[in-house]
């Protein structure tokens, strides 16, 4: 019976693979040009931000939250390592300027974006906003103080130091899909195989019992919503290099693409079920279909009716085993 | 009716209000356009807010109500869409506030007081124009759109494409949307250069994704044989091109535009005039290698 | 009593059903009658088939194999409804309300009453309500939102809404498992009453008493199989624990002597928890002490507030609380669960679903679940000491799973409870408080229950149990304390104690010492 | 006891009334143009759009569910209508043209837009989509058909008939006020008087009672999304009137404005809790905002931080009363 289970729960998982290497094998068909070496590493690094991203959606998703604000955090914290390259900040009354070399602003913008996250967890747990509105809240203040920092205007001209994060490549691989690769295998390790990882899924499984285990529940989320906030400043720092800019509005709308890809990936919206993997197969899967629009160069009016098609039919086709009953 | 009363009767010292409604501030063009004619209504003595309507032309219906109740007296406006604003423009002048448009045209000849705008269309043509040229009449190019559901877009591609569709050797491989977004421009583009390695140029509709598209380029050690074309006469833009990255942008003037407006806003509050023109054209220009060194970032160097 | 039943009429039957779930065979050619104007009793073993024969026979599930008849003509059920609509009514073992809808709208919930234009005449829903009510448990008001009633309050409501259905069968899957002794009096008059108006009733519960005290008849189930189903007037407790178990069963309680000389572990001084919004608070100056190697017993009826004495105590209502509390003489007041479990404070919660247990994680995962700091290796889980650990409960304490990876979901409720129990116990607590243990549970579970207490009291924990079920205290407790309205009310030797103190001391105002109360639950202002 | 409670839920209803009120005091004293009839009719015309989408929201948030298509079903619906007014159907092969009338193209759209909730309806129910994935698909499949419908134009011109609906007034007060009004009520009595309205605070209280209390769950979620399409297709036309213009992309976004009055109104995110009233309170709180930071001249990037800002402590003065351990 056990091996039934487990057989039926490594299926379940493969099913969102399915999907994928459907949709592989029909682009391949379409497009000879899609399946090549260069088009892979390409989708990837598309992906890469996406996945940053989803990371954080995921843990934050398995903790029974969700986080609305990952996009403005992106864009604040790239915005604020791009304007601490390029300008220094000056103290007057100390008669200084500081200048940040691009290590160090690298470092502000991280801890920016996990400030933002821990800001996010503590509204939660202690004002007991609801995460959606908490993270809604966020969304709007974060993008409007990277107006205010921006004063509108994006911040470019970055340098090679800094570029290198987004468009050099490490044995034929893109830094970004390194980083990527590196942050997914960490919180794999993180979410299966560490303590605070198995109380992420506790307290999205069931709060209240994991309370009475003698858990910090609240401590757990700080923990989570800080974690995606930080992540949500990688995935800043590595668009923004990769534009060699910091623009006021990146990120704009990019939850919605961080949860679609959380889901189809299989991860269940009520929280404590789903796997970081799952849903790197989700971001795979919109990188493929945006890709591939564009390889076969579907027209931009059709673009948004095909991708909202195949999402559909996507999750349905995943749905599918669970709706027997 | 008794806003009217209290700002024509009542308190002559306190400044009269001027709004300036913007598009969006999404887009560092738009920023310098609405920054533009604040700043110069407030140097002739006005007290001048700016509106963003984050290119929802019902946010910018919101706007016009409010600006209304609160009892402003003029507005410098940069319409979300030629059609969909003329309700919004209509309704203001007929509450008695002028309205100056600015930039973005309103496809109505009596509704607003007067417009100020940047030829969109022709502007292209002259686009096309050298990019015909600088292709030697031959060659593919891929053409990145701004967003599907603005008119600029359109008004833009139609008016290259009014030139460039004449030449049989200049076949378009592929034509996309970027959303008049920098990091969309890049992503899409880099996923057409997968197809199509063997291309000569790349027309957008913006600056924006001039960047993008450059960027793209540039990582896929491409940006020396494939040309970029934008549109805007953003700093960054113009700055390429005197550093050769980029072929040609057309500028258009948001500054002088701006201050214009501001100016003709002025003549109507405080001088009276009242028969302004209703279309006054605003030159926008060709930028190119040719003549890079008298441009700077969003105008004529000073 | 009996002998109507046994000459009406077949209602309902089902022939030759078959049920099976992925690797369960949960019915197996069942065979099952109700007769008009009976009360049948179904008893058996957790996971023995119960529930799933009752959703079969009431359209809420449907059968692999095999006939239901109603009045003799095959009939299938498409859903509960057309059911109901034939007179066939279900009262759920899980609780089955709307929270956040009112008393009499879950009652009336698909069959409301309406006006000619369609709009629902809530004036007389209440009423009617109220008038069903009565009958039942009158402080009720139907027009309270459901989640506000305690859970005995609910699972009337459940009741009153099979009945107010107007039903010819009414199954009902452990009506009494959380409502008080004076509820169940009131629950059997009007099973009675509906017993002579000619409607049958089907009855599973795991206190064999009860039926034997309201059923005609009782059928045993036993894995999936129908065993018998007897007269009750010719059945007795063996005979039915035999027909449960395949075999005799020793003693049902467990109790060794307390130990001799242990110093005292928990004390509790005047420990008062105010109630939200209201005056008279919920635990009102409670003092007791407990010594190692002692199991000490709290008896009360629902609502007596001994969860919240025991809550309060884990630290749960820090900000609500006042008093003292030590663990093995060190002054000790938690703020949160997290510190009482560091002080040697275990707690097995009442509700094992929703306090004890994340259903879907495994069963190593949720008794790991309290220290997983012992689970690691260079600071990574290891998947083998989980293992181990969990192994090594299963066996203690003999947990039936076919492996520690089996989702506990999956598990019976005694089986869920030894989770919850191997989870604490992970710890190793000086003091542990069980509150009702054993609710749900069928005999033979609750016995192994009752043998790791004994087992632990002998080890020289400090063992609090709370439970609403008199025998089980005065089977186990060495001593046992009485609580009415918040307030300690008695407290006994076990050589003291017997049902009619403790029950004296636990009915509001009728025990001496206890301050003339105002009646009831509906008293605080 | 029970008299105490229910003043105690009523005070709870009040609370987010209470953040209106004060936010109105503090606006009437900084601005002597608040507080005046011509301003507050304004607001509510400016909520009335808002007002049309949350009453569907609030429905299908109350059933436990989510819509995030609203915003597009708004812009299709309207796009509908305004292309049905200005130009005729050729039907080839029966050699006729179609031309509606006004009313025709009206009704037309509102078909549209509760044919486009029923898909909903039926991928959540019939395919088990979740709400979230099945209605994001939504999103972009209907912000595409618009897009194809107007290829990308804007629809105007759709004379004085139409125009009725959106700018003119009766009684000295605006149409839209008075379409929203009137749906306020006849959904306040939908869901507090009818059985449809008690089914759905049921699905989205406890699914499963409702089903085994031979309840049809999977109807009442299709009407529910139904509705909330229909009502999305109101406020399109509203809004189209208004602007004597159908714009492709009206409405994008307006999800998430949505949600923020149905949970700043006090509907639980998690079904089967809330009301209709409590999200007209939200809308009027989002549009006093609106107004009032533009009649105290906030400057557009502080807008954000500040609207943010105001969302937070609204829920979190809201919640305070829950707070308790
Ligand atoms: N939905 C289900 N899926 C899989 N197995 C199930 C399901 N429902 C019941 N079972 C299994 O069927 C068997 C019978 O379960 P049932 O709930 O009828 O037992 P019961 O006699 O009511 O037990 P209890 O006294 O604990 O309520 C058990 O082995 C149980 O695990
Ligand atoms: N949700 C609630 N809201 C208000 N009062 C409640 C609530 N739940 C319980 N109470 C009240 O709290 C008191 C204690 O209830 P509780 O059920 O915890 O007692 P108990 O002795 O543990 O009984 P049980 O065996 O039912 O757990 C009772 O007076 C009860 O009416
Ligand atoms: O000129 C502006 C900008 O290019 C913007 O990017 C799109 O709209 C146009 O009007
Ligand atoms: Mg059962
Ligand atoms: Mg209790």
């Amino acid at each position: 019976m056990r091996d039934k289970e487990q057989l039926w729960q490594q299926a379940s998982r493969f099913q969102s693979l399915l999907v994928l290497v459907l949709m592989i094998v029909a682009m391949s068909l379409l497009s000879d040009r899609f399946l090549t070496q260069a088009n892979g590493l390409n989708i990837m690094r598309q992906i890469s931000v996406n996945v940053c991203l989803s990371i954080g959606m995921t843990m934050v998703i398995l903790s029974g939250g969700i986080d609305l604000s990952v996009g403005s955090v992106l864009a604040f914290s790239g915005a604020i390592t791009a304007g601490l390259i390029k300008s220094s900040i000056p103290l007057p009354w100390l008669g200084v300027e500081l200048q940040f070399t691009t290590w160090g602003a690298i470092v502000a913008g991280l801890i920016v974006g996990l400030s933002l996250g821990w800001i996010n967890g503590q509204l939660i747990t202690r004002l007991k906003i609801p995460p959606f509105v908490a993270t809604l809240g966020m969304l709007s203040i974060a993008r409007g103080m990277t107006m205010l920092w921006t004063k509108g205007f994006p911040i470019t001209g970055l340098g090679d130091g800094f570029a290198i994060l987004g468009t050099q490549s490490v044995l034929g691989v893109p830094t970004p899909v390194w980083i990527a690769g590196g942050l997914v295998g960490v919180f794999v390790l993180l979410t299966k195989k560490t303590r605070v990882g198995r109380y992420i899924y506790a307290v999205g499984g069931n709060e209240q019992t994991t309370r009475l285990s003698g858990l910090n529940v609240n401590r757990i989320k700080v923990i989570v919503y800080t974690l995606a906030g930080a992540l949500s400043a990688v995935a800043g720092l590595i668009m923004t290099s990769r534009l060699d800019s910091a623009q006021p509005n990146a990120g704009a709308g990019y939850e919605l693409d961080s949860i679609a890809a959380v889901v189809i990936g299989g991860t269940s919206l009520s929280g404590g079920r789903g796997t970081i993997l799952g849903t790197v197969i989700g971001c795979l899967i919109i990188g493929v279909l945006n890709s591939g629009l564009v390889l076969l160069n579907v027209s931009p009016f059709w673009q948004q009716v095909v991708k909202g098609g195949v999402i559909l039919v996507a999750v349905a086709i995943d749905r599918m085993r669970e709706s027997d009953d | 009716n008794t806003t009217t009363n209290e700002s024509s009767s009542g308190k002559a010292k306190e400044p009269k209000r001027i709004a300036v409604i913007v598009s969006t501030l999404n887009n560092p063009w738009f920023v310098v356009l609405g920054e533009t004619a604040r700043d110069r209504a407030v140097e002739l003595g006005y007290e001048a807010n700016m509106f963003d309507s984050q290119n929802d032309t019902a946010k910018e219906a919101e706007h016009f109500d409010n600006v209304v109740a609160a009892g402003y007296s003029a507005i410098l406006f940069n319409p979300t869409d030629a059609d969909g604003s003329i309700a919004n423009v209509k309704r203001a002048t007929e509450a008695g506030l002028p309205v100056f448009c600015i930039d973005r045209e309103i496809n109505s000849t009596d509704a607003a007081t007067a417009q100020l705008l940047s030829d969109n269309y022709s502007g292209c043509v002259d686009l096309g124009k050298y990019f015909v040229e600088k292709l030697g009449e031959k060659g593919k190019y891929v053409e990145l759109l701004g967003l599907v559901g603005d008119n600029n877009t359109w008004n833009r591609s139609k008016g290259f494409h009014s030139v460039v569709d004449r030449y049989e050797g200049l076949e378009m491989v592929a034509q996309q949307s970027a959303d008049f977004d920098r990091n969309k421009a890049l992503e899409v583009m880099e996923s057409i250069l997968q197809s199509h390695d063997d291309i000569n140029a790349v027309f957008c509709g913006n600056d924006a994704m001039a960047m993008g598209a450059y960027q793209a380029l540039l990582a896929a050690d491409k940006a020396d044989q494939v040309k970029v074309f934008g549109y805007d006469g953003s700093e960054d833009v113009v700055k390429s091109i005197s550093e050769g990255k980029i072929a040609a942008t057309v500028m258009q003037y948001p500054k002088v535009m701006a201050q214009t407006s501001a100016e003709y806003a002025h003549e109507y509050l405080a001088n009276g005039k009242r028969d302004f023109d209703q279309k006054i054209p605003v030159n926008v220009d060709l930028v190119s290698q040719e003549n890079i060194d008298d441009f700077a970032g969003y105008g004529k160097k000073e | 009593m009996i002998q109507s039943a046994a000459k009406s009429h077949v209602v309902l039957a089902g022939e030759g059903i078959v049920k099976r779930y992925p690797g369960v065979l949960a019915l197996n050619q069942v065979d099952f009658d109700v007769r008009a104007g009976e009360v049948h009793g179904l008893i058996g073993e957790n996971g023995a088939g119960k529930s799933t024969l009752m959703h079969i026979l009431a359209g809420a599930n449907r059968a692999d194999e095999g006939v239901i008849r109603l009045e003799g003509k095959p009939v299938q059920f498409a859903n509960p409804r057309e059911a109901s609509d034939r007179g066939i009514a279900l009262v759920h073992q899980e609780l089955n309300l709307v929270p956040h809808l009112s008393v009499a709208e879950n009652i009336f919930l698909g069959r409301e009453l309406v006006s000619r234009i369609g709009l629902i005449r809530s004036r007389d829903q209440n009423e009617q309500c109220r008038r069903l009510l009565t009958d039942l448990d009158d402080t009720i008001d139907p027009r309270t939102e459901v989640h506000r009633l305690r859970v005995g309050q609910q699972q009337v409501v459940e009741i009153a809404k099979a009945i107010n259905s107007s039903a010819r069968v009414i199954f009902m899957d452990e009506p009494t498992s959380a409502i008080s002794d004076q509820e169940v009096e009131s629950l059997f008059r009007l099973i009675r009453s509906l017993r002579d108006a000619g409607v049958s009733i089907v009855y599973v519960s795991h206190k064999l008493e009860e039926l034997l005290n309201i059923s005609d008849r009782i059928t045993v189930l036993r894995d999936g199989q129908l065993v018998e189903t007897v007269e009750t007037a010719c059945a007795d407790r063996h005979s039915i624990v035999r027909l449960m178990v395949g075999r005799k069963l020793d003693d049902l309680y467990i109790h060794s002597p307390a130990l001799p000389d242990q110093p005292e572990r928990l004390r509790v001084e005047s420990l008062t928890l105010a109630r939200k919004h209201a005056r008279r608070p919920l635990v009102d100056g409670v003092s007791f002490s407990v010594r190692g190697g002692e199991v000490f017993g709290i008896f009360g009826l629902m609502g007596a507030g001994r969860t919240e004495l025991l809550e309060s105590i884990f630290g749960l209502h820090p900000r609500r609380m006042t008093g003292n509390i030590a663990i093995d003489s060190v002054n000790s007041r938690f703020t949160s669960p997290e510190q009482a479990l560091q002080s040697g404070l275990g707690l097995v919660p009442e509700d094992r679903k929703h306090q004890g247990l994340i259903l879907g994680m495994s069963v190593e995962q949720n008794i790991s679940l309290s220290n997983l700091a012992d689970m690691e290796t260079a600071g990574l889980l290891s998947g083998r000491r989980e293992r181990d650990h969990a192994q090594s409960f299963v066996e203690q304490f003999s947990i039936r799973t076919p492996n520690v990876t089996q989702p506990v979901r999956a598990l019976s409720g005694g089986n869920q409870q030894k989770v919850v129990l191997s989870k604490v116990l992970s710890r190793k607590p000086g003091v542990l408080m069980l509150d009702e243990p054993t609710r749900g549970i069928d005999v033979s579970a609750k016995r192994e229950i009752y043998g790791l207490i004994d087992r632990l009291k002998q080890q020289g924990i400090a063992i609090v149990v709370v439970s609403s079920e008199l025998p089980e205290l005065l089977g186990i407790a060495d001593r046992i304390m009485v609580m009415c309205e918040g307030r300690k009310t008695g407290e006994f030797e076990r050589s003291a104690a017997n049902e009619e103190v403790l029950m004296r001391a636990a009915v509001p105002g009728a025990a001496t010492g206890n301050e003339p109360v105002e009646s009831n639950h509906t008293t605080w202002q």
